[in-house]
């Protein structure tokens, strides 16, 4: 197709602003007579709040409000089930807000909030996620699965009998994947307010605007139509801002002292706020006839979850869709779970699930090739997906698959340096 | 010994949110007098650049300039819900959307215009470098903006609002069968490592990176993209980790968790292949995800290639390859 | 409170500040430059960047009284709509800006090295830029946008 | 808080003996330490505008460097650079270019972390410390120094290194986990009297290996007066790993390091001794 704006190298206007530090973060902005909410997090993995005695925060002069589990209209929010508290009474994950503390300037806020006394109930807590499957292990969401095994998927293709009879060369392997942080570089801030239309505005970075309207109403008890969700420029994202963070929390701030509200993660509070690429714990046996071609494949994939569901279901299962890598295998069984500890939530992050099994999957096409005495380029010419292969879910690719074209313009730069 | 490697990896991403999950975006679009235009998305611009993409998109349709258009975003009280900026689907879904939207205002002014120029078939006028006219004859035709003006005097009003959602459907849940996804983007990478066999510190020499984009509606972006992509795919591969104790994050800082500095990432060399997606908004489909999932395989097949050790779990730290060369000179002796 | 005076920008400036606030506060909360931004607190991403006589460093580090009789240069005092720095034109005709939040400070590293090695090698730049962390270029487009201010400048 | 910003060594040190004071060098982590609420002053005496403290000059046999010499400066200068190759390297690497900026070598030693970059090359090149206190001046080795606890006594104000110019080479190699503000998980500095290929007497420090920097007399032992080549430079890998393993004993890091530190001595032997130190 003939295009003359698509296509062409056209500058980002938006960057304009960016170079002069004219573009508005939610740092960045400020109301006359604003105060400043500072939220009181859990130290331990998994209690149940006893008692929250807020007396010697409100004392502290300068301090407005200090609000908790019982403020809180309709206490959950989630982006597949509800099953996070806005402000929790039994806590999941370290790091779980428990109450917030809203204050005159940012220092005292600060300071009431060591004031915050909490009576937690500890309670054990599970950390490894094989042992979270166990079925004696206390479930941490018993209302939405009586187990910790929140997802299972299982892909079943061809069979693998005959699979593994076909194969000349069978590569089994454990491969591990570990907790990663989005680390965008600006921490999670926003600023709410009720304005003068009695509407809740919250001006915030978020990846879904009209998710995080959705998830305030709800938890405030409001309509749609009464909260703006009004997107500011976003420091970076990578999944990290999906879920709900503090958008709520200053809503419900701002409802109850009607006064704007202004939240700033510190650099470690944004660590707890957000949640983390799962890390997964990969069995993989993968089998090649010595033509090199991918005859087998099982695979099990164990997700941690980590505290909360967030988006742990369809993570755990576009691992499972990409187990195979971009290849051929007509005998695939795999299983993928999702599993809830007591670790900080898993979500959604760049490569959804997808980016832990490359990990797995390539490194057994190498290891293939070592053992079929062929290239790590040669095994994957064999086996990629073309137009009209099949995938182990038994989708047809219609259109649209040029890895051949990508291994074509990377093979000429398959060649190294000398050692030193 | 600083010894090299190389290493391959490849990966393949079906984008949006997939197994039947309604994936929609929507748009509302205004032509204004002067002939510039406003988009209205939910899409929120995460850095990325989808705003500059909408506006792209919207002139190429109108015959018009990027910066003719305004593209606002994400702001609930005024644009329509377009889902996530997530799974890769902004330049997808909510391009394809915006497409809608833009040819739903346009094909109202191409109504007037026919009647304007008393062409029977909208399927004669074209929109072209901020000009509205008659297909194959150059002396008919004016300026975009006072066609537009004229229209509004007739009280028509160019405006729209569409939709659009992409196809996916539930998998069988005892079997896993279905077509969750679409489209699927696929991408290779080449990473050449130095490794230092005494201290185990891999170093990142040049990653080339090969990605499937059906069309590039913006190179530059695109290169960033992947470049971007390759520099998280570095962190995870050989950095970055949050280390954990009893649920407690240890490293809750920039300082303790390492992310990759302008030091750590090499030359990048990025590509891209277009093969027109035919539901793709000019056959364009996401790229934000797939950019950073060959890395971590082709940082770890060098360093196999480099050393002969598979690491195995990740980050790949320089205590994880100095034990794997220790174990793999003892069996080594043992033979 | 102490008095301290300096010049922001080219502008004289004089207020009174607490012992332990840090330059960063001043100039967001006190002076509404909210082009320097607060990424980690510690000295860490470089996003607070500013430039104290001459020198970049990171303002999250700085008491404000020590800036007392000092030159300061934040990213409001470099370039405009009207006259954009070459630094600030390549990076937004190189590609060099994702989500920004970096930008300022990259932009003043980059000013910086410039001020002071008109024709940087390729090193000499990743060495400038490596105290500004961006989570979403992979700097490719950055030292980029860098090496094409520099050829300006030749000419 | 009373903040104080004397213009002369005469007046810090005054007001040091009236006020309990914490001195504020370049502050990157004073401050740090102040935000995080680590540290609480009740005064700061900012040793910043005190020009005498940042000079870089060669007197009398010595190289002698201010405490509020920043890293950026001995990093930049030729003097250093000549004569103290060890010290000019670790300016290089240490923090980020921001950081070189404001941190000094006064302040890397008054904050003494186990990974301070600047120490082990300038316990290696022999340096001594001038204090001043109200006790009045005391120039003692950095190496003394370092043995004591607290390691300054209140209202001590570190005034200068004095490095003694006795023509030693030196060199430095530092082990971080990333290439740019990395903290280092292993350095090391070698300074060695060098005649053509005969080693006089050698001087190795390592940093990162136990809760200060430290000199290692029996590698010094171990490595002077000896021919420079293959078996003395495996001479001393093998004294080095040594020396890491019985300083690290059973920490976690221990075995990781003991490995590891034989790449980063042939780098630092490699920084000033030609063929990367492998081959001589």
């Amino acid at each position: 197709m003939n295009t003359t704006v698509v296509g062409s190298r056209v500058l980002r206007e938006d960057a304009w602003g960016k170079v002069f530090g004219q573009t508005k973060f939610p740092a960045d902005v400020n109301l006359p007579d604003q105060i400043y909410g500072v939220v009181v997090r859990s130290p331990y993995p998994h209690a149940r709040v006893r008692e929250i005695s807020i007396t010697q925060a409100m004392e502290m002069p300068g301090v407005v409000a200090v609000l908790s589990a019982k403020d809180v209209p309709h206490n959950s929010h989630g982006v597949l089930f509800r099953d996070q508290p806005v402000l929790a009474d039994y806590i999941r994950m370290v790091g779980d807000p428990v109450a917030v503390v809203g204050a005159e300037t940012l220092e005292i806020a600060r300071a009431a909030a060591k004031l915050v006394q909490v009576d937690y109930e500890l309670m054990p807590a599970v950390f490894d996620p094989e042992e979270a499957m166990l079925p004696e292990v206390l479930p941490l969401h018993p209302e939405l699965c009586p187990t910790n095994i929140l997802y299972h998927m299982p892909i079943r293709r061809g069979a693998m009998d005959k699979g593994w009879a076909l194969a000349d060369v069978v590569i089994e392997q454990d491969y591990r994947t570990q907790h990663i942080d989005h680390a965008f570089l600006q921490p999670e801030a926003l600023l709410a307010y009720v304005d003068e239309r009695g509407h809740m505005v919250v001006q915030t970075a978020t990846q879904y605007a009209h998710y995080d309207r959705g998830e305030i109403a709800h938890a405030l008890g409001l309509r749609f139509s009464q909260v703006q969700v009004k997107t500011l420029a976003v420091g970076g994202a990578f999944g990290g801002r999906e879920d709900i963070s503090l958008q709520i929390i200053a809503a419900l701030m701002a409802l109850k002292t009607l006064r704007p509200v202004k939240m700033e993660n510190t650099r470690e509070e944004s660590f707890y706020s957000h949640s983390k690429r799962h890390p997964m714990r990969m069995h993989y046996k993968t089998g090649a006839s010595k033509d090199g071609k991918l005859v087998a494949m099982e695979a099990k994939i164990i997700g941690d979850a980590g505290a909360y569901a967030s988006w742990s279901i369809n993570v755990l299962r576009k691992s499972a869709v990409h187990a195979t890598g971009p290849y051929e295998i007509p005998n695939v069984s795999i299983d993928s779970y999702a599993v809830f500890t007591n670790n900080p939530f898993s979500g959604a992050m760049r490569g959804f699930g997808a980016a832990q099994t490359v990990l797995a999957y390539e490194s057994q096409m190498d290891l293939l090739a070592k053992e079929l005495k062929i290239s790590p380029l040669e095994i994957r010419l064999r086996n990629h997906f073309r137009v009209g292969s099949t995938t182990a879910t038994g989708q047809v690719l219609t259109s649209s698959v040029p890895l051949d074209q990508c291994l074509a313009k990377i093979a000429p730069y398959l060649q190294k340096g000398e050692d030193t | 010994m600083k010894k090299r490697g190389i290493g391959i990896g490849c990966a393949w991403y079906g984008t949006g949110y997939g197994n039947g999950f309604p994936d929609v975006s929507s748009a509302f679009v205004e032509i204004h007098d002067d002939g510039s235009a406003t988009v209205l998305t939910g899409a929120v611009d995460v850095g990325q650049g989808s705003n500059s993409i909408y506006a792209q998109i919207a002139a190429e349709e109108l015959g018009l300039e990027s910066q003719d258009i305004c593209v606002y975003s994400a702001d609930t009280d005024v644009t329509p819900d377009s889902g996530t900026t997530a799974a890769t689907r902004q330049t997808y879904n909510t391009g394809n959307a915006v497409l809608k939207a833009v040819r739903q205002a346009k094909s109202r002014l191409l109504d007037y215009a026919a009647r304007e120029f008393s062409c029977p078939t909208i399927e004669g006028i074209e929109l072209k470098a901020g000009y509205i006219g008659i297909k194959g004859d150059p002396s008919r035709r004016m300026p975009l903006a006072d066609m537009v003006f004229k229209a509004r005097l007739h009280g028509q009003r160019l405006i729209s609002a569409e939709s659009s959602t992409a196809r996916s459907t539930p998998v069988d849940l005892e079997t896993g069968q279905g077509a969750p996804y679409w489209p699927y983007a696929f991408g290779s990478q080449m990473a050449e490592v130095e490794v230092d066999t005494e201290t185990g510190m891999v170093s990142v020499l040049k990653v080339v990176a090969v990605h499937d984009v059906g069309k590039a509606i913006n190179p530059t972006q695109v290169e960033a993209q992947i470049a971007g992509g390759v520099a998280q795919g570095l962190g995870y591969a050989l950095l970055e980790e949050l280390e954990l104790q009893e649920g407690r994050i240890k490293n809750p800082a920039l300082s303790s968790y390492l992310i990759p500095t302008a030091l750590d990432v090499p030359n990048i060399e990025a590509f891209f292949v277009e093969e027109a997606e035919e539901t793709g908004p000019f056959g364009a489909k996401g790229l934000g995800e797939p950019a950073m999932l060959p890395t971590v395989a082709a940082v770890i097949n060098a360093i196999d290639d480099a050393v002969g050790v598979r690491i195995t779990s990740l980050p790949a730290t320089p205590e994880k390859i100095l034990h794997a060369l220790a174990v793999k000179k003892e069996e080594l002796a043992k033979k | 409170m102490i008095e301290i005076k300096f010049v922001l920008n080219n502008k004289p400036c004089a207020l009174n500040v607490e012992a332990n606030e840090r330059l960063l506060d001043v100039l967001r909360n006190r002076l509404g430059l909210m082009g320097t931004k607060e990424g980690c607190g510690e000295g860490e991403c470089g996003a607070c960047t500013v430039i104290i006589d001459g020198k970049t460093v990171n303002s999250c580090l700085v008491l404000a009284p020590q800036v007392d009789g000092c030159q300061i240069t934040t990213i409001e005092g470099v370039g405009n709509r009207q006259s954009p720095h070459p630094v600030q034109k390549a990076f937004v005709q190189v590609g060099a800006v994702q989500c920004g939040f970096c930008t300022p400070g990259m932009v003043l590293s980059a000013k910086n090295l410039l001020d002071k090695n008109p024709q940087p090698n390729d090193k000499e730049i990743g060495v400038a830029m490596s105290g500004n962390l961006c989570r979403c270029t992979g700097y490719d487009k950055i030292l980029r946008a860098v090496k094409l201010a520099a050829e300006e400048g030749k000419g | 808080m009373n903040y104080f910003q004397p213009q002369t060594v005469g007046q810090a040190v005054n007001i040091a003996q009236t006020f309990e004071a914490t001195f504020l060098a370049g502050g990157t982590d004073l401050v740090l330490h102040m935000q995080t609420g680590k540290i609480h002053p009740n005064a700061i005496i900012d040793l910043g505008k005190i020009s005498e403290l940042k000079e870089i000059k060669e007197t009398d046999g010595y190289l002698e460097i201010g405490s509020m010499a920043t890293f950026a400066e001995l990093g930049q200068s030729e003097l250093v650079f000549q004569k103290a190759l060890a010290l000019w390297l670790a300016c290089q690497t240490m923090g980020s270019p921001q950081i070189r900026n404001q941190a000094t070598l006064g302040g890397n030693l008054g904050n003494c972390s186990p990974a301070a970059d600047g120490l082990p090359p300038l316990l290696a090149l022999g340096a001594e410390v001038r204090l001043i206190s109200r006790e009045g001046d005391e120039v003692v080795s950095l190496e003394t120094l370092l043995s004591r606890t607290p390691l300054l006594s209140q209202g001590t104000l570190i005034r200068e290194f004095r490095i003694p110019l006795k023509g030693l080479q030196s060199g430095f190699a530092k082990l971080g986990r990333r290439k740019a503000l990395a903290i280092a998980r292993l350095s090391v500095a070698i300074a060695i009297e060098l005649e053509d290929n005969r080693v006089g007497k050698v001087r190795v420090a390592l940093g990162a290996v136990g809760k200060r920097a430290y000199l290692s007399e029996i590698l010094a032992r171990e490595l002077s007066d000896q021919e420079l080549n293959e078996v003395w430079i495996e001479k001393g890998i093998e004294g080095v790993q040594r020396v890491v393993r019985e300083a690290l004993g059973a920490r976690a890091s221990a075995p990781y390091k003991r490995e590891a530190v034989s790449g980063v001595f042939r780098e630092a032997l490699g920084t000033f001794i030609p063929e990367g130190g492998t081959k001589v």
